[in-house]
């Protein structure tokens, strides 16, 4: 009922390059051994952007990969914050609290599939480097963006042996062409035994309405990683309500930052979860 | 402990802080995730979040809303009701040198005197604050926005406990001086201000208000001007202790209000943006400077 | 002009602004610096600095202090007073096709009526907003603090005028939308919402208040949200048109307070910033949003 | 009555560098070729710090110096405004809003003494040139400071040819050991036909008792840079008022930014400015 926060910590690294990826994807790299040495995967880390009171608040991030000391996160510039990240320098500080939240139960077993919507790409790279760590090599990343330029690039997914990515656009310009869930559609053939999600809550409810409608059974390990505003992101504002599924079905409140961000698909009230105006953008 | 550090302060009735440096009501829960992030135990006092007879859900999200230095918030008062508070959380608390002060909410007075009386054996509990001044829910601010309807509310409460009771006053009237004034006259032993300003934001892309009820509380740097203003208005009114709080972000913007009269301080949002902000106000405060 | 831009405002009784964005009061002065700075006639409205019966020097230095995401004013009401406006400054608005608002103040009803005749045969004036809620002035709040004053206030005044009143509502009150009724059912033409929040700031160095009379008006972006929820509040209220004022910065600001009920806006602290930033909000209002 | 702002103009530059003097004074250059072509020595520019709304206004700054399409300003980062410009990197725009303000009326003959007190440096290069050009070769400058790392630099003042650059400081670091105005004392036997001063406005008074009080005749130029926290810098928003002994010697109100900053110094009604708390600092 209490979240474990004894592993997040404040933590100011240094930024050691922003990479631009095209399409408007940006690649933040730190050096943050705290949260390198502490963040699991899905866990995530509330970002100062800037040092003026406007914006004031931290933004969450997923930490996308670690590698010794230093953590990457994914991101595009939308907004007040981002667009500060955007333009940090090398050398410049970066103002950390992590590791946050609820990660991924990592299986160590079967066959995997990884659904990312957007920027819901962030947290794999981190995920699929703990599956193989436990043996898992049977892992398809299902990408689905925009359009091309916006699809984080398959490569980044894992290193050095890149998974089987499978890439859908809306647009088309390239991979299928079309949502993404019509890539998991297919997938399911396979009968996965762990599907993890991450994207905007209205693409996780579509993962989800594409599992009921296939009509298979639900993989035993079925997992999203999902988005609110943030007070905090450490449980004390209870301002990152999300509707859950309670014992008797009744729909609850469940912190995204504590009791999530990462929820068993299972019990997300997505009925609920659509109804709600969406997340705050500027 | 430097010569110079701030000393304790006695709010009456056996409540002393160890330290003038609180955390708010609502922003820190009851104390249990920002124990495992700072050293919560240098501090004056938690306020815990405001606490009502029954357990409430709260409101649906979104619940906070991101404005110019500010932030809204409309939580509707989530909490797992005062039974709960008393028999799960309180014993919790055992041990802990930080002094608890539960923030209790309602719709009528039967409720806060419900509360009051449910708390008034729990040991761990070392007083009390009232929160007439919720914008979030349905009356929430009645009480806080009529002098006589204070009055009557603190008088009720009064007659259950020996506890220190701290009035927590609302910024949106007219004059907050006379709301100070009647809660005083009432035997509240003190007063805390403010509690949030009632906002508004709308969403950019669908021209709909953010936050589901429409309005929320706005708390944050932004109102710092505004509650030092009222905070000041109070300590010109009143001869009880005064409790400021909005908008402090560091030991400057706290030392503002003691300056103006108040004799200790809540830390609220800034806790969300640096969970340390509290106890580095704490240690950047000095005596010889207000 | 495209064919989405927004049309003009009609506020009754002869007063139609040929679009809905203006220059708040004394924020602009009487309009002559802006004019040589930008393109001033574009224009929906120019409300004039604060004109009392007599002239008026204004309070001593600082007048201003900036907080974060505001500042606060204590101007007290400098100027030359309202036979100067008539005769001089009039003369030099024939020609401008901006309607020039002229915003009356005052200590007493008769200060008041006697401002408003003074200025009703002079033709240059295209409407008068009374500004019954400046916090820098000795009983500068006491008209816009109690409805049944701000109504007697608003009864006299439109005994002798033909000329569209708008009414300038105070938000440091405990129901705006009680005062909007109030002077609604007096006779007021408009009301516009809302002038400054009562402030107050430290000196860091001195401990002492910045500003000579301890507290001032806050304007700016931190005020935004709550003006919103005021102004909100003031559209729900009344059936006269609304004027929305406080924290405007871009047309995304501004159109918060179209989306929420008001027919105009004004631009204020803006202005200081950007002197085009109520071009800019004219420029960026597209009718299909809101 | 009404300003003449027919001159100012809202420009945004770029910043060529920032360079850093030691003892914290910083030069600021940037390319702005309205406010390079407008600005009379004495005028000054509002200039935007930062891009959030925190801090909010502009901040106001002397044009130190023009070079074609170029301004020079002086300043130290004292404040939220002036780190932010401290921070500022070669290509950053730069937003300003000048010429603004009544600068000093510059002589063409006769002997002048420039009084400046720290940062009161920063008009007097443009002015010196200007002086120059007018044909004025007899200048003295006398430059005092804290210390002597917070001196301008005396080859600054005026290129090719430094004018000849008495210093004070208070801590004796350079030159003479104490406040700027015992320079000014010596220097009054020589009997300078024009004095200009600029600097914080409690020197600015002393500058005045040190003339009043050695008994010789004012000099007929004698005008002083005048200081005061500003809401818009063009006469809007009438918040940089400052006591000025009007017709009958009795004080009114005067605008820095429209009226001033430079005013004649036997207007100013310095006691009534010493009464007053000082300008606002955060
Ligand atoms: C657990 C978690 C992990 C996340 N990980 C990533 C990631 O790895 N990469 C990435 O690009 N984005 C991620 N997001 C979303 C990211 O936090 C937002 O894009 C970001 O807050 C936008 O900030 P802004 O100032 O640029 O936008 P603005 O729209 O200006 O922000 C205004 C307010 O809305 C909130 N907000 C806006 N968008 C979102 C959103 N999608 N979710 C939650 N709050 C939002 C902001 O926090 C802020 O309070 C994550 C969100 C959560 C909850
Ligand atoms: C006409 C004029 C010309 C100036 N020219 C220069 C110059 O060339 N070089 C230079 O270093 N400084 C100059 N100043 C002073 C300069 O404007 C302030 O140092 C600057 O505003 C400080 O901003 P800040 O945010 O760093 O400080 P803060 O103290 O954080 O500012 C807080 C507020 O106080 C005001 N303020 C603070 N100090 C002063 C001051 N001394 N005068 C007026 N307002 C102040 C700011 O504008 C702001 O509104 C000038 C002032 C005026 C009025
Ligand atoms: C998310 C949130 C929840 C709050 N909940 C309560 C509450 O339950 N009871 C209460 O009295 N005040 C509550 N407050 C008000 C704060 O205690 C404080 O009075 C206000 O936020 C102003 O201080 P600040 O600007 O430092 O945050 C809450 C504030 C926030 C931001
Ligand atoms: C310097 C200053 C002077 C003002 N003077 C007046 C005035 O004389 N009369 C009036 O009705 N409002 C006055 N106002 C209030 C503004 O018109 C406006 O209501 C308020 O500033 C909120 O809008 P803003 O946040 O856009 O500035 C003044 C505001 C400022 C900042
Ligand atoms: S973000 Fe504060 S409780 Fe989750
Ligand atoms: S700074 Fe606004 S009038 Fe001078």
């Amino acid at each position: 009922m209490t979240a474990d926060l004894s592993r997040a910590a404040l933590e100011t690294g240094e930024v050691l390059v922003v990479e631009r990826l095209g399409g408007g994807l940006l690649e933040l790299v730190a050096r943050l051994p705290h949260l390198a040495a502490n963040a699991m995967p899905g866990t995530f880390a509330q970002l100062r952007c800037g040092t003026s009171t406007t914006p004031l608040l931290r933004r969450p991030f997923s930490v996308a990969w670690t590698h010794d000391d230093t953590c990457g996160f994914v991101f595009e510039a939308v907004g007040a914050g981002t667009r500060l990240l955007a333009a940090l320098q090398p050398g410049d500080p970066l103002d950390t609290l992590g590791p946050l939240g609820n990660g991924f139960s990592v299986v160590d077993s079967g066959s995997v599939v990884c659904v990312s919507g957007g920027l819901g790409c962030a947290p794999f790279p981190l995920l699929i480097n703990a599956l193989r760590r436990r043996g898992v090599e049977d892992i398809l990343v299902l990408n689905g963006a925009r359009t091309a330029t916006r699809l984080y690039p398959a490569e980044r997914f894992a290193r050095p042996a890149v998974p089987v990515v499978a890439e859908a656009t809306d647009d088309g310009t390239r991979g299928h062409h079309g949502p993404v869930t019509e890539l998991l559609q297919q997938a399911l053939s396979s009968r996965p035994t762990a599907i993890y999600a991450c994207g905007p809550n209205a693409m996780l409810g579509a993962v989800m309405g594409t599992l009921l409608e296939s009509g298979a059974d639900l993989p035993p390990t079925l997992e999203a990683s999902l988005e609110a505003p943030m007070g905090c992101g450490f449980g004390t504002c209870l301002g990152c309500a999300l509707p859950v599924l309670g014992e008797d079905r009744v729909t609850v409140w469940k912190l995204c930052c504590t009791d999530g961000p990462v929820m068993p698909m299972r019990d997300v009230d997505w009925d609920g979860l659509r109804a709600l105006p969406g997340a705050d953008v500027a | 402990m430097t010569e110079n550090a701030p000393g304790s302060v006695d709010l009456g009735r056996g409540l002393t802080l160890p330290n003038p440096v609180g955390l708010a009501s609502g922003t820190a829960g009851y104390g249990f995730e920002l124990e495992q992030l700072i050293d919560i135990n240098r501090l004056g006092a938690l306020y815990t979040k405001g606490t009502t007879m029954d357990a409430r859900a709260g409101n649906p999200p979104p619940r906070v809303a991101e404005t110019g230095g500010g932030m809204l918030n409309s939580i509707g008062l989530q909490n797992p009701g005062v039974d709960s508070v008393a028999t799960t959380y309180a014993p919790r608390w055992t041990g802990w040198s930080i002094p608890i002060i539960v923030n209790i909410a309602g719709g009528s007075v039967d409720e806060y005197v419900h509360c009051v009386s449910v708390l008034e054996p729990v040991s761990e509990v070392a007083g009390i604050e009232l929160n007439i001044s919720c914008p979030n829910i349905a009356q929430g601010l009645d009480f806080g926005r009529d002098p006589a309807e204070a009055a009557r509310l603190v008088a009720a409460v009064r007659a259950v406990t020996q506890r220190c009771v701290i009035v927590k006053l609302s910024p949106n009237v007219t004059d907050i001086a006379a709301v100070a004034r009647a809660v005083e006259d009432a035997g509240a032993d003190a007063v805390s201000a403010v509690n949030t300003y009632i906002g508004r934001k709308i969403h950019r892309a669908t021209g709909r208000s953010v936050l589901p009820l429409g309005t929320g509380g706005l708390s944050g740097p932004a109102i710092q001007p505004l509650a030092l203003a009222a905070v000041a208005a109070v300590c010109a009114a009143v001869h009880i202790p005064v409790i400021g709080v909005g908008g402090i972000i560091d030991a400057a913007s706290a030392r503002d209000f003691l300056i103006v009269g108040a004799c200790a301080v809540q830390v609220g949002t800034a806790t969300f943006v640096n969970p340390e902000t509290a106890l580095q106000v704490l240690d950047g405060l000095r005596v010889d400077d207000y």
